[in-house]
This record gives C-alpha cells, structure tokens and sequence, in this order.
C-alpha cells in the first residue's frame, strides 16, 4: 500500500470544450483518500513536460479514483490527449484534507470554477447536510448538477454570463447566503475552493462574521511531498530573523487546505 | 562486483547519493524507497540560523528542466542535530550535510558546530548561492575568496569536505582548483545555472525572486563537460550532478570523471530514482563485465 | 502599429532576425519564407579565409536542446561577398553578416573587407567560440581582450557593429559594459553554453570536437536572465536570443530587454519560424492594444 | 508545391518486434521523389525530442509516400506510438538520389538491414534488370521478400543467423557475386545501402574491380537542408589551409547518396 504507484487509464472523458473527467484505476492497493487531499499525475514520458501536475480528488470510485480536469497549459493538454489503457506514474493521496464538520456545525461549500474537483467528496461525505454554493464563467462550465443537487441541503448556482440560474459570482452568492442565514443558521463552517482572489474575499468574509473558513491553495508544485520548499504559501506570523520557516507553509504537505485565518493574503 | 567509491576518507557503499535541496532532510522520500541502499544522502542546505528563504513563486517548469527560487530555506543546524539526525542515524548510509553561510565567520562557526555532532559522515561546501538577487555571491566566483572561505573550513573541521561548486563561471576549472589547494576533499558539481523566466501578460518574472537556480536534464551537457573539464585539472574526486534521470546519465558523468553521482530534481519526478539508478549501474557493469565501479571514473580521457 | 526597431543607426523593419549559423547564407530558407519579411538575415560566421571545420559527428540533441559544434566552417569572406552578396541584394531585408578571426588583426581585416561592401547592413563580431576545443576563447571571456578587439574593430568599421558575446561567463554584465565602451553600437546574447555528451558504450565524447554548443529552448531561462541582467548595464540595444521557438518566446525576450530577437534552432524545426514569430508578435501587441513594439523593450524592469 | 508540408498518418503497421511502415498522406500537393531521397519528420509536438528525424523514401503512393523505419530510439518510439489521422510536420523530397543506370549498366542493389527502405524505389524504378543482395540480422528483419523477388532480376538472401536462406553477411554475397559474375555482366554498376562498415567494404571491393558504386550514408542531422553544417561527411581531397569547405560534404544536400569513391572512410 504504497502512495507512489501505478495506474491504468479507464476513460478520459470529454465534458466540455477544455474539461475532461478523467477514470484511473489503481493497479497496486492505494491508501484511502480523504476530501481535499490531492495526487501528482505523471503527465509525459518524456523530459518535457518535466514535472508531474496536482490535481485534487474528485471521487473514489470502486477500482481507483476520478479526476476532473481543466485544460490549462501543455501538460493538461498532453493529458487530455492520453487514450484508454495508458499507464501513469501517480503520487498520492497527498496533503491534508478537509476537516469534517463536528455535530451542530453546518457546513457551506463554495466552489468556483474547476473548485469543484476538491469539495466534490467532501459533499459525498456530508451529504444531504451542507448548503452547496456553486459558481462558474458559463453554463457550460458547470459539472455534475443533478449529482450535486441530489446530495445539497439546499443548491445555488451562479455563472458570470447569466447563462445558467443567477449571474454572478459564487462571492455574490456567498455574500447574500450569509447575510440571510447567519441568524438562522448557528455554527456556521465554511468549505471553499476557487481562484485565489475568490478564496481571498471568502476569509475576509468569514473573518468579519467569525466563522470558521477552510480554503484549498493551489501552487506551482514539484515534489508534491513536501521535499522540495517549492510551494509555499505565507502564512501570518512572526517575520523576524531566525524564526523564519514558520512564515512559509508548504501547500502540498500543511496544506492544500488550511484554516482561512491563517493565510498571509 | 565492487560498487564502494572513496570520497576522501569517506567510504560509500556506492556512488549513488542525492542532491542537496532535493530530498529535504531524507525523511520525506523514506516511505518510497529504502535509505539504506543509498550511497550516501545529502540533506538540504544547512546555515547556523534557520532562514525564511523568499516569497512565492517559488518554482516554475522551463523545457527539460526547472527554475527554483527557494531561498536556501531551511530550519537550522539546531534544529536539524535535534530533530533529523536521530532520525538519519537509524540508516545504513552516509549522511552529508549541505550548509552554507553569509560569512567566512558563519561557514566557519556552521563547520565547526557540525563537526561536532556524531552521525554526519561528511560535509558539502555550498559556495554557489545562484538564488543571491543582488547580483553575485562571490564566494563561489571570486578565486580569493573562495580560497579564503575553503581554507578556514578546512582548518575547521576533520570531516571530508566537499565542496559544491557554482556552474555560472568563466573557468570551473580554476575554480576546482582553488578549491582543492585550499584543503577541499573533493567537490561536487554542478549546482544550479542562474535564469528566468518572464509571464508575458504580466510583463514579470515569474518567480518571486526574479531569477532561479536551473535544474534538470536541460542542464545535463553543461554539468558534463564541467565535470571533463575538472576531471583534469585537479586530483580531488568529483561528485557529479545536473540533469541525472537515469542510469545512463549517471554512467556519463562517471565516465567524464565523476566519482560518485547525485541525483536532483529527479527524485520530484519518481521518487524511486535513485535505487532504479543505482540498479541501472549495476546492469550496465554485468554487461559490460566490469567488476570495479572505479575503473569507469575517467574512462573518457584514456587513450 | 509600429514594428520598427533601432540597432544602432540601422532601422530594422521588425525585430525577428535569424541567428548565424542557423539560417546558412539566406537562400537555403528562400524556398520556405519570405526573406522580405524579416527584420534582419543574419548570415553564417565568416573568416577571411574559408574554414574547413570540425571532424563529425558535429551534432546531438539533448534534452530540448541540440550540441553542435560545426568549428565555423565558412566559405571565406571573398566567396560570400562575390556568391552570396548578390543574392541577398534581391531582398528587401537587412543583412548582416557575422564574422570572427584567429586574432585581433584578422577581426579587423575582415571587418574592414565586409565594410566595403554594397548590400551589407551590419557586422555582427562573434567573440564567443564556444568550440574551441583548447580551453577557453579569450576574445569573449577576458575582458582586457575584448577591450581591445572590439576597439580595434570599430575604428576599423562604420558599420553599425553589433558584439555577440558568450555566456560561459561569470558576470556577462561586465563583457556587456567592455564591449558599449570599446564603441559596440549593439549587443548580441546569447551564444551558446557549452556541453559535452558522452557515448557510454564507446565511454568516448560523442561529438568529434568533443565539446560542443548548446541551444535551443534547454537553454532559454539562462539567456533570459542574462538580456535581463544586460539591460541593466548598458545603454545600447541588445538583440537577444536562445531558444526561442514561438511569439511567447521572443516577447519574454524583448520585455526582459532585447530591442530584436534571433530565432536560432527554431529554424531547424521548423523552417518557417521567423515568420510565425513576426506573425505571433503582432496578434499580441493587437491582443494588448499596443502601438509602438519599441515600448516593450525592458518593460519587466518598470514600475 | 512546397517541400514542407504536412501529412497525415494512414497507418503505422507494426512488421516485427522493432519495424514500422508507415503511411503518409500528404496534405498539399509535394514534389516528386526520386529514389535516395528523404524527408525529415516531425516526431513530437514539445520540445524533446527537438529535432525532426532523417527518413529515406521507402515507395511512393498514390495519396503520397511510405517510410519503412526500425525503432532505434525515442523519437522512432515515439513515432510508433503514432496512431491513424495524426498529423505531421514534414520537410523533403531532401538530398541526392540514386543516379539511375544508364544504358548498358548493370545495376547491382546491396542492401543491408534497414538499408532496404532506402533502396526499394530504385528496385521499383529498374524493374526487372538489378541483381538484388540483401541481409540482415535475422528472418523477422526480411521484409517485402515477395515484392522484391518479383522485382529483381536475380534476388540473394543472407542472414547473420542463418534463419534465412544463406548464413553469412551482405558483403559475404557481394564477394561471391563479384567474383562469379564479373566476367559475365559487363558493366556492373553497384548501389548500396546498409551500416557505415558494409558500406566502406562496397567501397573498397568497388575500387579493387574498378566497379562504380553509389552509397548512401547516414549522419546525425539538424536542419535537413543544407542551413547548419551539422550532417558532414570527409570527402577524398586537399586538406589544405583555406581549401577547407570542400573536404566535408553535407549529407542532406550533396548526399545522402555518394560516389563511393568520393569518401574519406
Ligand atoms: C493541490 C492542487 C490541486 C489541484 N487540483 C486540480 C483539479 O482537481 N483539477 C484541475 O483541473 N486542476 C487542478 N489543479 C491545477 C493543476 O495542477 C494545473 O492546472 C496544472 O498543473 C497545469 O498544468 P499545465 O501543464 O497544463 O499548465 P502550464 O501552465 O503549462 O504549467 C506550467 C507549470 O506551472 C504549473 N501550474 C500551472 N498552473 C498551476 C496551478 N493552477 N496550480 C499548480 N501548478 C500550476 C504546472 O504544474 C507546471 O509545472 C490543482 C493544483 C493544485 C496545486
Ligand atoms: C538520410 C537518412 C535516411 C534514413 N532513412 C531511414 C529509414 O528509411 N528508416 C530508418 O529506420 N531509419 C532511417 N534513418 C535513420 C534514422 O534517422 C534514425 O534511426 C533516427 O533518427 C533515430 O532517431 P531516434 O530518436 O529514434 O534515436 P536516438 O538515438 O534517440 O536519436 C538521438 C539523435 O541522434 C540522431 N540519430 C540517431 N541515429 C541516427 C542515424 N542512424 N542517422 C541519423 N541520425 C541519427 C537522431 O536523429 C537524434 O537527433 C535515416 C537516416 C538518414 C540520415
Ligand atoms: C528545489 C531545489 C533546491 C536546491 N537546494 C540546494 C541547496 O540547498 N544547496 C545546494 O548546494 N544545492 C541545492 N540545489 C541544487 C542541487 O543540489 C543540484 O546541484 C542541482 O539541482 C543540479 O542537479 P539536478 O539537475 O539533478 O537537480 C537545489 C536544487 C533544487 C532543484
Ligand atoms: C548549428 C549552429 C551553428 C552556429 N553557428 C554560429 C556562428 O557561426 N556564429 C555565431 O555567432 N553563432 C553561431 N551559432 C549560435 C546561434 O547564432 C545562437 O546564438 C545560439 O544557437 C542560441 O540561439 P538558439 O537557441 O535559438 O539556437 C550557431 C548555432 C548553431 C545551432
Ligand atoms: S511541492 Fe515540493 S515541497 Fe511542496
Ligand atoms: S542537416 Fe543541416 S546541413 Fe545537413
């Protein structure tokens, strides 16, 4: 049971113009995977691409598990290109994971954009009890509606086009939710993964009413194991000299998620 | 079949070691592979101080290599003697110590404290600094200094020491040279060469550093003619590094002159690199029935 | 939109020129681009007298990168002026041509016979020869030498006299400033680093020079830092190059610092680069509403 | 009519363990071959492997041309990982080609291994009139034996194994054929493709009989066209000072196909 193994193709499923849904399955016994928690994906045989790429959990399944993937640059175009059958190197599950919810807290999910890949297990785990807030540029952009709505306590969604539901932001979405629900709801804790800046106005939000947020990062990666110092994140904290490696975090081992509190903005 | 390579005084049980910076302080890659059949581990960069090392982005891929911009971050020689030896010390290898200082004082003061501490078999000079933004750490490229800053290390410490010279030179083998006649047991190159690269929409460097450290097989024809290049100039053994990915790229820079190799940014891509190396060697030495690992050290300049 | 660029006093139309000894004398890429289209054709490395060069073989790829080492084999500057000369004065493009000598006298011969010329925009002085198999070519790395070349050369020539300088160097801001004040009109970085390969089956250097010159995209980080870093030091224009293979390539390029870029190896691989560049520039600078590609140059050191 | 042009794969059949024919379409209209030719193809898409890689004209088709390739390193690798419709860069008809006998010639067509793929639209072009010798390592290397029996005039196998026909080597049969048939044919006029030793053993052979022999020799290259003096190759002549130029020839342009005699070996 080795977090280093390999694992064979079973689809890589077009969703979208630039969106794949991608099935591996193990070929050695992998350790369980929690929520928020990631892998490194071997995406070339060659030397360039060089390094492996991150990508979250999007689901356990039965014989390995699912990624759901955004095109973005040369090695998720390379990826996308991969057939059936092909075999990966693959690093994980790495990281930390998303705190499950204790008894009398109420989970709100935000996710914006291709955030959905890391909250989706995390909505499987709680399921039916977590208003889910989902944002993306266009219709077409949105994944896995009916699977989401069917595991949301309640369900909202925004595109930035008004293609689909409200336009709008999932921050504009968050901002109404917690305006309305604040008093109803009592312990309030927040899951979120989008776009920095989105992440950015979910802690100052979260920090102006006092909930509790869980952001996941994402950062240039190398060894995604915590080797290498090549991720980090500032964290707030103590700048002076000496007791310096505290001002880092690595997102690939403290992190992908951390407490919103915590990040130097 | 004799793997064992001789660095100094230093005896490895073969010559596959990892690269300073690369695989952190061995503790990360010891659920993927077993220390013990490494030559020797080589810890990240080691100053008498912890260090903050510089603001993200850190890292960033470039064709067939990467840029690193860490900032020499580490945790401290404090630290590290309480928290990692324990540790390292429950492995059958050899452990050697990257370190670094921002003075002939500091280098001395890390030396000696080093030197001190049972379960460190040797040391690595880092004289390179390619991550300095102020323009050049002259440790590594000023003759009289590095001689200055080599020798009172040497005269410091009685471990083999190894000193970890800068690719970004008119004449590495000048450099070597320096080294070896300053007291330097023997020295591994190359570290990193000094680039960037530019987000064209942002009209920015890319790392938060501006400039980083190069690494990976783009480097690796520099990293060989430099160790050639040593090879000749001084009687010291080489530790040879830069774009090591397989055993056959370790088997050239042996034969350029290496005594023993050290494997960098491979270990981010597989984390079993190095062992499927060191298992690399040994295939090429049963088919090509050599029974002395050592008598490949060189073997480009007979005849 | 304006794609003119100033080297020197000579105004190139647009900054995409070729880079000598990638694009042969101009005719042999005739059938696959537009000559009239580039900024600049700049030519193989001549010498006075023909030069036979290197005992193959004389290339190998590399990880995204190539090691060549041709030893500036050329037809003579006699041959190019009477075969060649006539030939390019059928474009409507710059020509410059590329030179170097064993020796201070034979640098400013040739010089001032290319000076002479009708149809000859502009000499580039290779000062690099990273080929040289004896040690290090001091024109380009000794800055009291280059000094005295590049001043020797300008006294010789009206030309707008361009210096390519090499980057097997430690501090190549310093060869920048040497070569502005011996009265260089113009900077070309970079040559390329020099590498080794070896056979391990022959454990022999596969290269007949054994070493060679490394380019292509392997080495762009290192070329991008060292434009970066140049443009800092001198006031002149500098014509940067090293792996650039798209319009991305060339824009990190001229925002790090370069007025022009050279398209190098790219040429190999695919013959009609130079224009696909010129043509990915321009949809940026339309992309970014931009009007002057001069306001570019440096735009990474702003603010 | 350009000679860089983009082709289509048809098919990349597997004929052994380490062999491929593949089949290109062209895209535009290309120049005619003449056998001896070659085309540089493009065999990935990044920027390792960087270089186009050197293949001879194995036959002419009627939406384009064969190449028959052994898988030598990474970029054949690559190339036999190539499926149907993939599209490729292509530079050529390139270089010199195989002088086509004149009348009262004998031709006499050597090929060793994969020398085979560059000499196969010359046995096409003289139909009928070529002796044909042709070895390699072992049976499963032998390829086309019944297009090429019915081409030839008079067809030699030889393998290094003797799982085929004769044991022995190509020169083997050369020597033999020679020594037979050079008072019988008049004038014999060889052709030669295979590894630089079989080659420089032609050559010499040639030279003992006073036969003409054209070879066709192999260099790493770069740019395919003349441009990077990268592909050179010693030619008999004045090594003097300032001569220079003219002891190394370019493969890709004053070859591939040479006068035996010409070269340095
Ligand atoms: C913890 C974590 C989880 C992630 N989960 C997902 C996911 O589930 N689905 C998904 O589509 N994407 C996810 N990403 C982003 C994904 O890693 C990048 O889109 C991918 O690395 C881009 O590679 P590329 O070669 O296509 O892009 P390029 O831009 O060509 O990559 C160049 C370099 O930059 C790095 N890089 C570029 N963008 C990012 C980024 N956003 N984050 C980290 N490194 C980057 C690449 O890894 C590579 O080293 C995650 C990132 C992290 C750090
Ligand atoms: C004019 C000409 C015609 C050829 N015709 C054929 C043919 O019809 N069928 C066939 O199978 N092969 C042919 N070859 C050889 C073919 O080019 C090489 O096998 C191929 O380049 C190997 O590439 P690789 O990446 O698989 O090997 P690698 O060894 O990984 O290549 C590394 C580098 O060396 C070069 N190289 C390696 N071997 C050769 C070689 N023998 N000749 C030239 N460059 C080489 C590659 O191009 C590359 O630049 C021909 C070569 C030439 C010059
Ligand atoms: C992320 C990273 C961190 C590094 N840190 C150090 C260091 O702390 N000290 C040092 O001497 N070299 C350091 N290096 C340089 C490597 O030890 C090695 O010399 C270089 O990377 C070339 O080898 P490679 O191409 O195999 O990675 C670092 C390299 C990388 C990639
Ligand atoms: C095959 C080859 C031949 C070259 N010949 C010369 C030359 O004659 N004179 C010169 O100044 N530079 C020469 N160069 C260097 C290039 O002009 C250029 O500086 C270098 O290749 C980096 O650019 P690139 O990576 O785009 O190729 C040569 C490069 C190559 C690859
Ligand atoms: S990616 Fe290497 S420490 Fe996080
Ligand atoms: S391959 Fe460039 S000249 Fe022949």
């Amino acid at each position: 049971m080795s977090r280093y193994f390999r694992a064979r193709i079973k689809s890589n499923l077009p969703l979208n113009r630039n969106h794949r849904l991608l099935s591996l399955v193990n070929m050695e016994r992998m350790k369980d995977p929690l929520p928020g928690q990631f892998y490194m994906l071997e995406v070339s045989k060659g030397n360039d691409p060089l390094l492996k790429r991150a990508f979250s959990l999007f689901r356990r399944t039965s014989e390995g598990f699912d990624i759901l993937y955004r095109i973005q640059g040369k090695g998720t175009a390379l990826l996308s290109e991969m057939k059936e059958k092909t075999e990966l190197d693959v690093l994980g599950p790495l990281g930390s994971s998303y705190p499950a919810p204790v008894a009398g807290e109420t989970p709100v999910i935000v996710a914006g954009g291709i955030g959905i890949a890391s909250v989706y297990s995390l909505i499987e785990q709680v399921r039916g009890s977590a208003y889910l807030l989902y944002g993306a540029r266009e219709k077409d952009d949105l994944f896995m509606l009916d699977e989401l709505k069917a595991m949301a306590r309640e369900f909202f969604i925004s595109t930035d086009d008004g293609s689909h539901s409200v336009r709008g932001s999932v921050i504009d979405m968050l901002k109404g939710f917690l305006s309305e629900r604040t008093s109803s709801e009592q312990n309030i804790v927040i899951y979120a993964c989008g776009p920095r800046p989105v992440l950015k106005e979910v802690a100052s939000m979260a920090d102006a009413k006092g909930i509790r947020a869980h952001v996941s990062l994402e950062e240039h990666m190398a060894c995604g194991i915590g080797a290498c110092l090549g991720c980090v994140v500032k964290v707030k904290g103590q700048e002076q000299a000496g007791e310096g490696s505290s001002l880092y975090k690595r997102v690939c081992k403290e992190g992908p998620v951390f407490d919103a509190g915590e990040i130097e903005w | 079949m004799n793997l064992e390579v001789k660095i100094g005084k230093l005896i490895l049980k073969n010559p596959v070691m990892t690269a300073s910076g690369t695989f952190g302080y061995g503790q990360e890659y010891a659920e993927f592979i077993d220390l013990n059949r490494l030559g020797a581990v080589v810890v990240k960069g080691l100053s008498l101080l912890p260090k903050v090392g510089n603001p993200p982005p850190r890292i960033i891929e470039t064709p067939a290599g990467m840029l690193n911009a860490i900032g020499l971050q580490n945790i401290g020689i404090e630290k590290f003697i309480s928290e990692k030896v324990p540790f390292l010390l429950g492995f059958d290898t050899s452990v050697i110590v990257n370190f670094f200082g921002d003075s002939v004082e500091e280098y001395v003061k890390a030396a000696g404290r080093l030197s001190s501490v049972d379960g460190i078999h040797g040391l690595e000079m880092n004289i390179s600094c390619p991550n300095k933004q102020a323009g050049w750490c002259i440790f590594g490229t000023d003759p009289k200094v590095t001689s200055q800053v080599v020798g009172a290390v040497r005269r410091e410490t009685d471990l083999p020491l190894i000193v970890k010279l800068s690719p970004n030179v008119t004449d590495i083998s000048l450099m070597a040279r320096v080294a070896e006649e300053a007291g330097a047991d023997a020295l591994s190159l190359i570290n990193t060469l000094t680039g960037m690269v530019i987000d064209i929409k942002k009209r920015r460097p890319v790392l938060g550093n501006l400039t980083g450290g190069l690494s990976g097989p783009a480097i690796r024809p520099v990293a060989v003619r430099m160790v050639y290049e040593v090879y000749k100039a001084v009687k010291i053994p080489i530790i040879g590094m830069g774009g090591i990915m397989s055993a056959g790229d370790a088997l050239e820079f042996m034969i350029a002159g290496a005594t023993a190799v050290a494997v960098g940014t491979a270990n981010f891509i597989k984390p079993s690199s190095t062992v499927e190396i060191l298992d690399g060697i040994v295939s090429y030495m049963e088919a090509e029935k050599l029974e002395e690992i050592s008598s490949l050290t060189g073997a480009a300049h007979a005849g």
